[in-house]
C-alpha cells in the first residue's frame, strides 16, 4: 500500500497520527482519494478546502466515525484500525462534529458528561458534573446554567457544549471541524486561546475552518484539500491568507466583498415598531428600505434571530410591522411569504431543509403551488427547476437524487437559499448567510446578495461574522440582550465600534 | 494507491435499495402464497383467494387512510370504534325510513356516512394538533367516545339493517361481483389508486410527507402544519366511511363489539407494508399488501388443520415478526 | 363417502366459551370414532367479522352441514345464509338473530338466555322478595340484554328493587372492581346477581375483602364446575346457580351427525332449558374434567 | 473586545416550565378528587381511596416498567399478555405441588415469575433491538404469542391456584394491610422508588433517556444503544413479574382475558403522567400518578349516578382528553 514517501523515522521522532493512502467512497462516489498526512503532537494543523472537499469525511474517518475504503492509519508508528468512535476516543482521538450532535432532552451537564459520567457508586454525582461542565464551558469563554436542557439553547451555545464535551475526554489529538462556524468573534477568541493551550501541553488539534485569517492565526501547518485529494501541505508560516484562498479554489479570490453602488434615499418598505417577541427581544423598532442591505450584529443570544422570527410570523410576538406604509400582521409564516418576505433559517438541518429527502424535495417545499399542474406537482418542472437551481447557486452535488443530508455543509446552504429564493420574495431575512462556508462560495453568495439588492429586493443579513456584515452591508443595527442598542453606518463601520455596542462595554483592546 | 478505484460500482446498488424496500413485503406476501398452497391445497383456489381479499377489503381501506396519517408523523388508534360508530348511525338513519325510495335511502345514506367519517376524523384532528395532545393517547380517548357512543346507541344490543328491500339492494356492494371479481375489491383498489395519487402527485400529500419528516422545517417552508396534520385525519374519517359503506352490507348489522382491534390491524398493515411510524415516509402500495398479509396468515391458519385453536393467536403473532424479519434482512442486504 | 361437519364458535376467551370449545372438542373426537366416513373441522374466532371470515374459509374446504355457535349473531346472518344458500345443513346453537327460521338454518339449539334471567329473577323475588339487588351485566351485546329483560321479568310485579346495573365485561377483573364500588356506593346490598359465573370469582372476593355480611347471597349463571362445586357443598353465598350448559354444542353437533349420516331428519328448535342448580340436584350437572 | 460580554439571558424561564409540566398530573389528579367527591360523598372516604390506589397497583407498577421503555424511545405492547403468561406459568407451577412447603412454594414462585418476566421482556428487546423491528409491531406480535400460550395453558378456561394451604399464605399480599394501608400500596411505592432511582439517579438511568432523546449522540458517546434498550424492556418484564405476584392473590386465577388491554391502560399512564412517547423524559412518579388517575376515573364513574352504564366508555374517553388538556394549558400558561 505504502507508495508515496513514507520516510521511516529517521530522527527518532515518530509522528503522532500518520496516514497513507486513504480513500473512501460512497456508493459509486469517490469522495477522499489517496489522502497522506502526518499529524505531529504538539501543532495545530489546519485543514482547509472547499465545501464538499471532502474534510469532514477525512476527519470523520480519522476518527473512527466512518471506515475508510483504502488505506492505512498509523498511531505513534503502529497500524491501527478504528472499530468505532469509542474506540477512537480511548486512543485519544477525540472530533468535535460540525453538525452538532447533542441529545436534546439532556441538561447540559448530562450531555457534556455523557456516556462518561460520574458516579458515587451507583450514583451519578450530578453535582460534580454540573460544577465540571460550567467549568469547562466557562474555559471556552461561554456562560451557560449547566441544568438547562440543551433543546433550549441557541445553536452556538450548543456548539460550545459540544466542545466542553470533547475536551473533557483525555485526548491526544483533538479534531475541530468548523468550531467556530457558529460562534461570535468573544466565544471566536476564547476558543483559540483554548486551543493554544492544548497545543502548549503537546496535544496535536485538526482544525478545520473556512474563516482564513484564524487559520493563519492559529496553525502551525496548513494542507489543502481539493476535490477529494490532497493539494500541499505547507508550514502556516508561509501562507498568507490570500495564498490559501487560491490553492482552495484554484483561482485568485481577490475581492470577497462585491461592490455596490452607493444607492439613494429608496422608499421604505419595511417598518417594524416596538416589536417584541416574549422572552427574547423587546421594542425592537427599524426601517428597511428597498435596494438596502441592512446587518443585524450582536454576541449570542442576543435575541436576533428571535426578533426575525416574530417578525415573519414564525412565533407569537408583539408590535407594529408597516409593509409599504400598510400595516400587516403575520399569524403564520404563509402570510408573510405571501407578502413577499422569506427568512432563511440559521439553524439549517433542523429547520431548513428534509435531510431524509432528495434535492428536488427540499428546493420546491416551499414553493410547490408553481410547481402545480392539474392538481399534480409537476415532477418534470421540477427537474428543470432543480437543473436551473443548480447551475445558478452552484450547488456541487456528484447525483441529482442524492438526500440533502448527503450534501456537504456549504452545498446544503445553497439549496435552502435556492429554496426561498424560489419563493422569488421581496423581502429576504438570511440568518447566518455563510455559517460553514468556503471561502469561494462566500464570495458567490455575497455576489448574489448584493445582486439581489440591485434587483431592488430588500435584504436584513443577521451574522456574527462582523467583517461579512461591513463588507456587505449599508448600515447594520446591534442588538444586545433582546434591545436594538444602536446603528453604525458609513465609517463608523469597524469592528471595535459594534464590539463596544454588542457588549455594552468599552473595549480597551480590540480584537 | 491512487485512483482507479473511483467508478466501478454503479448507481445499481442504490436503487435497488430504494426498489427493495418497497418490494419487501410482496416479497413476504409470495412466500405466504406459497406456504399457503402447501398447508392446503385449496388454498391457491381463485375461489379462496378472491375471498381473502374481499375481506381484507375493510382493514386494507383504513388501513389507506392509516398511511396518511402515520407519515405524517400521528396515529390513530380510534378507526375500529369509528367503524363501528359510523355503521350503527348509517344503520340507524336506513331504519329510520326518512326516505321511502330504497335507492336515494342508500345514497343518502352514503352521503351521511362520509359526512359522519369526516366529521370524526376532524374530531380527532382537532384534538390532537389545535389541543396539542399526543396521538396516542387523544385517539385513544376518541377511541373510548366512538366506542361508547355506540353502545348507548344499541343500547348494549345490535343495530341491525331491518328494511329487507334496502338490505337486498345494498347486498351486492359486498357480495356482488363485476367479471367474476368481487365488488369491495374494485374499492380497494380505487381507494389506493386514489390515496397514492393524492400522497404521491399531490402538493397536499408532499407537504404531509414534509411535515412528518420534520415538523420545524415544514413550518420554516410556509407549510400550515396543523392544518395538513387534521386534514389526515379527515383523510382516516373517509376511509372509515368508506369501509364502512362496504361493510354494512357484509353483516347487516353492528353492535358494540364492531370493528374491535381493528385499529391495531390497520397500524400493523401500515407498518408490514414499509411505512415507518415515525412518520416522513408513506406506502400506499405497501399497505394493501399489508392487509393482504394479515388476512392471508389467518386464512392459512383456518385451512391447516395443524395448529391447536387455542395457539391460532400464537402462531400469527410469530408469522408478523417472522415476516418483518424476512423484510429487514431483504433490505439489508441490498 | 365422507362427510364433514364444520364447526364454527367463538375462540375461548371466557370460562364459558372455554366450556364451548372443551365440548365441542370432545364431541368432535367421539363422533369421528362413532363414524369413521365422518370428518369434523372445529374453528374458533375471536369477533364476528373473524367468525364470518371463518364460516367463509370451512366453507372453502368443502363441509357438508356447518355448526354455529356465533359470537355475535345479527352481523353473522349473511354469512350463514351464505352456506345456508348453497343447500348445506346448517344449525345454530345458543345465540340467536332477529329473524331466526328455516332460510336461516335448519336446526336451532339453544339455552335460554332470557330463562336465565328469569330463573335467576324469579329465584330473587322467592327467596327475598324484598331484596334491594346489584346487577354485573356482561358486555353489551344482545344475548346480555336478553337475559337482562328476562331478570326484569323475572322480579317484575315483586319488591326486589335493583340499586345499580354496570358491566362487568364477563371478566373477573372488571367484576372485581365493579363490585368494590357497588360496596362503597351502597351501605345495604341484598343480592347480586352477576350473570356469569366467572365474574363471580371476583365479586366474592370483593365481598369478602370488604368484610361485609350484608349481602345474603350471589346468583350467577352457566354451571362452570367451581361453582357447582360451591352448590353442592352448601356454599351459604352461593346457594345456586342458573345452567346455561356449555355442552348445547355438542348436542347440536350429535344432531346434526345424525341428520348427515343416518338421514334422520331433524329440524327445528331445541331450546334447553335454564334449570336451576340447587343443592339437590348440582351432582348432575358436575364434570370435574372440564376446564369450565 | 475583553471578556464578561458572554452574559446571556438568564434561565429564570425554564425552571417554572419543567416544573410544571412535572407538576401537571398532580393537579389534574387533585381536581379529579375533588370532582369524586360531589359525585358521591362516599368516594372520599379512606376506605374507597385505598380500594382505588390498591387496584390501580398492577397498572402502575407495570407502567413505571413502560416509562423506563417510553423513555428509552421504544413501546411495548405485550404487557397485558405477558402478565397473564408470567401469572398462568406461576400458578401451573404452585399447583404442580413440586415443593410441598408452602412458604417455600411461593418464595420458588416468586423467584420463578421474575425469571419468565425478565425472559419475556429479554426477548422482546431483542427483537427490537437485535431484529430491528419497529417496537409497535414487535411487540404486538409478542402480544400474540404471549396470549396465545396462555390460552393453549389454559385450554382456554381458567387456570386456578388449587392448593388451600399455598392461597391462605399467599392471600395478605394483596389482601394484606400494614399500618391499615394494603400491601400492594407499598409495592408501588417500592417499586416506583426504585425506579426513580434507578432512571435518575444511576448512569444506566442517564443512558435510557440519551438513548431516547437521540439515538446517534447515544452511539456517538459509546453508549451501548442496543444493551440499553434491550434492559429496558427487561425492567418492563420484572415489573410485569411483580404485578403479576400481587395479581395472582387477589383472584387465584387466571384465564385467556387476564390482563386485557393493560398495555393501553400502562401507556396511557405514562403519557398522562407527562411522559412524552417519543422518548427522552421520563417521569416515573408521574406515571404512578397517572395510573391513579385512570382508576379513580372509573371508580367516580361507578359511584355517581348520572351516567347510563352505555356511556360509561365515552364519558372515561372524553375526562382522559380533558385531563391532558387541562395539563397542557397549565403548561402552557407558564
Ligand atoms: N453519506 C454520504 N453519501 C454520499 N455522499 C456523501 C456522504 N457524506 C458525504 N458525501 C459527499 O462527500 C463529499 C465530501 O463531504 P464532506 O462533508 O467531507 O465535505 P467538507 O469538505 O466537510 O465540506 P464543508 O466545508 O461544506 O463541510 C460531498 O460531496 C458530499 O456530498
Ligand atoms: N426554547 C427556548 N426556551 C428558552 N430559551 C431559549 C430557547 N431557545 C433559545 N433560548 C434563549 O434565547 C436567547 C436568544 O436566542 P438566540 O441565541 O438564538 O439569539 P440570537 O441573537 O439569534 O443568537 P445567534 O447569534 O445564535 O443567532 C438565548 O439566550 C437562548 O438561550
Ligand atoms: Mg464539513
Ligand atoms: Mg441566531
Amino acid at each position: 500500500m505504502s507508495s508515496v514517501s513514507t520516510p521511516a523515522p529517521v530522527d527518532g521522532v515518530v509522528p503522532l497520527l500518520k496516514v497513507a493512502g486513504l480513500s473512501k467512497s460512497f456508493g459509486p462516489v469517490q469522495v477522499l482519494k489517496g489522502i497522506d498526512l502526518t499529524v505531529e503532537a504538539g501543532q495545530v494543523h489546519a485543514i482547509i478546502g472547499e465545501n464538499g472537499a471532502g474534510k469532514s469525511t477525512l476527519m470523520k474517518i480519522l476518527s473512527g466515525h466512518l471506515q475508510p475504503t483504502d488505506g492505512t492509519t498509523r498511531i505513534d508508528g503502529q497500524p491501527v484500525v478504528f472499530s468505532g468512535p469509542v474506540d477512537a476516543e480511548h486512543r485519544g482521538i477525540v472530533l468535535v462534529h460540525q453538525e452538532i450532535l447533542l441529545a436534546p432532552d439532556l441538561t447540559v451537564a448530562q450531555n457534556v458528561y455523557l456516556g462518561r459520567e460520574i458516579a458515587k457508586g451507583l450514583v451519578v454525582d450530578d453535582k460534580a458534573m454540573n460544577e465540571g461542565a460550567r467549568r469547562a464551558i466557562r474555559e471556552l469563554g461561554g456562560d451557560i446554567d449547566p441544568t438547562v436542557t440543551v433543546g433550549r439553547l441557541s445553536i452556538a451555545q450548543r456548539q460550545l457544549v459540544q466542545i466542553a464535551r470533547s475536551l473533557l475526554v483525555p485526548h491526544r489529538l483533538v479534531i475541530f471541524d468548523e468550531p467556530t462556524a457558529s460562534l461570535t468573534p468573544v466565544e471566536t477568541e476564547a476558543l483559540l486561546k483554548v486551543i493554544a493551550d492544548i497545543r502548549a501541553r503537546g496535544t496535536a488539534v485538526l482544525y478545520i475552518s473556512h474563516r482564513l485569517p484564524e487559520v493563519k492565526h492559529i496553525a502551525d501547518k496548513v494542507t489543502v484539500l481539493r476535490d477529494g485529494r490532497l493539494v500541499t501541505t505547507r508550514d502556516a508560516s508561509g501562507v498568507e491568507p490570500v495564498d490559501m484562498a487560491r490553492l482552495m479554489v484554484g483561482r485568485d479570490v481577490a475581492k470577497l466583498y462585491p461592490d455596490r453602488a452607493a444607492a439613494g434615499v429608496r422608499e421604505i418598505v419595511l417598518e417594524v415598531e416596538d416589536m417584541s417577541v416574549p422572552g427574547y427581544a423587546e421594542h425592537a423598532s427599524f426601517q428597511l428600505r428597498k435596494g438596502e442591505i441592512l446587518g443585524f450584529a450582536g454576541l449570542v443570544g442576543a435575541g436576533r434571530t428571535e426578533l426575525m422570527e416574530g417578525m415573519a410570523g414564525l412565533r407569537p410576538a408583539r408590535g407594529t410591522v408597516r409593509l409599504a406604509g400598510k400595516p400587516v400582521s403575520f399569524t403564520n409564516v404563509h402570510d408573510s411569504m405571501k407578502a413577499g418576505i422569506a427568512y432563511l433559517s440559521e439553524d439549517r438541518k433542523g429547520k431548513g431543509l428534509l435531510l431524509a429527502k432528495d434535492l428536488k424535495v427540499n428546493l420546491t417545499l416551499a414553493s410547490l403551488g408553481r410547481f402545480v399542474r392539474w392538481w399534480q406537482v409537476d415532477r418534470t418542472l421540477e427537474r428543470e427547476a432543480l437543473d436551473k437551481a443548480i447551475a445558478e447557486f452552484d450547488i456541487r452535488t456528484g447525483r441529482k437524487d442524492l438526500l440533502a443530508g448527503q450534501l456537504s455543509g456549504g452545498n446544503q446552504q445553497k439549496l435552502l437559499l435556492a429554496k426561498m429564493m424560489m419563493l422569488d420574495p421581496s423581502i429576504i431575512i438570511i440568518d447566518e448567510p455563510t455559517r460553514g462556508i468556503d471561502i469561494g462560495t462566500k464570495e458567490q453568495i455575497y455576489k448574489f446578495i448584493a445582486g439581489l439588492a440591485a434587483e431592488g429586493r430588500s435584504i436584513i443579513v443577521v451574522s456574527s461574522e462582523m467583517p461579512e456584515l461591513i463588507g456587505l452591508c449599508d448600515r447594520i443595527l446591534v442588538m444586545r440582550t433582546g434591545h436594538i442598542v444602536g446603528e453604525v453606518a458609513g465609517d463608523h463601520m469597524n469592528e471595535n465600534e459594534i464590539v463596544v455596542l454588542a457588549t455594552g462595554v468599552q473595549a480597551g483592546e480590540a480584537a | 494507491m491512487t485512483e482507479t478505484a473511483a467508478a466501478t460500482a454503479k448507481a445499481r446498488r442504490s436503487w435497488k435499495d430504494v426498489d427493495l424496500r418497497a418490494v419487501a413485503p410482496f416479497v413476504a406476501l409470495a412466500l405466504l402464497l406459497v406456504l399457503g398452497a402447501f398447508a392446503n391445497p385449496n388454498f391457491i383456489s381463485v375461489d379462496n383467494l378472491l375471498n381473502v381479499l374481499t375481506r381484507s377489503a375493510f382493514i386494507a381501506i383504513i388501513a389507506v387512510g392509516a398511511t396518511f396519517v402515520i407519515s405524517a408523523g400521528g396515529l390513530d388508534l380510534s378507526v375500529g370504534s369509528m367503524v363501528a360508530f359510523v355503521a350503527s348511525l348509517t344503520i340507524l338513519f336506513m331504519n329510520s325510513g326518512a326516505i321511502s325510495d330504497p335507492t336515494m335511502t342508500i345514497v343518502a345514506a352514503a352521503v351521511l356516512a362520509i359526512a359522519i367519517g369526516a366529521a370524526c376524523g376532524l374530531a380527532n384532528g382537532l384534538i390532537t394538533t389545535v389541543g396539542r395532545i399526543e396521538p396516542f393517547i387523544a385517539t385513544l380517548g376518541t377511541m373510548g367516545i366512538y366506542r361508547g357512543l355506540t353502545t348507548w346507541l344499541s343500547q348494549g344490543g345490535a343495530i341491525t339493517l331491518r328494511n329487507p328491500e334496502v338490505q337486498s339492494l345494498y347486498r351486492p356492494i359486498y357480495f356482488g361481483e363485476i367479471f367474476g371479481v368481487p365488488f369491495p375489491i374494485y374499492v380497494i383498489v380505487i381507494t389506493a389508486a386514489i390515496g397514492a395519487f393524492v400522497l404521491y402527485r399531490t402538493r397536499y400529500g408532499r407537504h404531509v410527507v414534509a411535515v412528518g419528516s420534520n415538523e420545524d422545517v415544514a413550518h420554516y417552508s410556509g407549510i400550515p402544519v396543523s392544518r395538513v396534520r387534521t386534514l389526515t385525519y379527515v383523510i382516516q374519517g373517509l376511509c372509515v366511511a368508506v369501509a364502512c359503506l362496504i361493510y354494512i352490507p357484509r353483516l347487516g348489522s353492528t353492535s358494540a363489539t364492531t370493528g374491535l382491534m381493528w385499529e391495531l390491524q390497520a397500524i400493523t398493515a401500515v407498518v408490514v407494508g414499509g411505512t415507518a411510524l415515525r412518520g416522513g415516509v408513506g406506502r400506499i402500495w405497501g399497505t394493501v399488501c399489508g392487509a393482504f398479509i394479515l388476512e392471508i396468515v389467518g386464512n392459512i391458519m383456518l385451512l391447516s388443520n395443524f395448529v391447536s385453536e387455542y395457539l391460532l393467536g400464537a402462531i400469527q403473532g410469530a408469522i408478523i415478526i417472522i415476516a418483518m424479519l424476512v423484510q429487514r434482512s431483504l433490505v439489508r442486504k441490498s | 363417502d365422507k362427510k364433514t361437519i364444520g364447526v364454527s364458535i367463538p375462540a375461548a376467551d371466557h370460562g364459558w366459551t372455554a366450556g364451548v370449545v372443551f365440548h365441542a372438542e370432545r364431541v368432535a373426537k367421539k363422533l369421528m370414532e362413532e363414524h369413521p366416513g365422518l370428518n369434523v373441522i372445529v374453528k374458533t374466532s375471536p369477533d364476528p367479522a373473524s367468525q364470518a371470515n371463518a364460516v367463509q374459509d370451512l366453507e372453502t374446504q368443502g363441509i357438508d352441514a356447518l355448526v354455529i355457535l356465533p359470537s355475535d349473531p345479527d352481523p353473522l346472518v349473511n354469512a350463514i345464509k351464505e352456506v345456508k344458500d348453497k343447500g348445506k345443513f346448517v344449525a345454530l346453537v345458543d345465540r340467536a338473530p332477529s329473524s331466526n327460521d328455516n332460510s336461516v338454518r335448519d336446526l336451532y339449539v339453544a339455552g335460554n338466555n332470557p330463562a336465565l334471567g328469569e330463573v335467576a329473577g324469579k329465584y330473587i323475588a322467592e327467596k327475598t322478595p324484598e331484596a334491594e339487588v346489584v346487577i354485573i351485566r356482561g358486555l353489551p351485546i344482545p344475548i346480555d340484554q336478553q337475559r337482562q329483560d328476562g331478570f326484569d321479568k323475572g322480579i317484575a310485579g315483586s319488591k326486589v328493587k335493583v340499586l345499580d346495573r354496570q358491566f362487568g365485561n364477563w371478566n373477573r377483573d372488571d367484576a372485581f372492581k365493579v363490585m368494590q364500588d357497588y360496596l362503597t356506593k351502597y351501605p345495604k346490598i341484598d343480592v347480586v346477581w352477576c350473570q356469569d359465573d366467572d365474574m363471580a370469582v371476583g365479586v366474592l372476593q370483593a365481598i369478602e375483602q370488604a368484610k361485609r355480611t350484608d349481602i345474603q347471597y350471589v346468583v350467577a349463571g352457566a354451571g362452570s364446575k367451581d361453582m357447582i362445586k360451591k352448590v353442592m357443598d352448601g356454599d351459604k353465598m352461593i346457594p345456586v346457580d342458573v345452567l346455561y350448559p356449555p355442552a348445547m354444542v355438542g348436542t347440536a353437533m350429535e344432531l346434526t351427525a345424525a341428520a348427515l349420516i343416518d338421514q334422520v331428519p331433524v329440524s327445528g328448535n331445541y331450546i334447553l332449558d335454564a334449570t336451576l342448580i340447587t343443592p339437590e340436584n348440582a351432582k348432575n350437572f358436575y364434570f370435574p374434567d372440564s376446564p369450565f
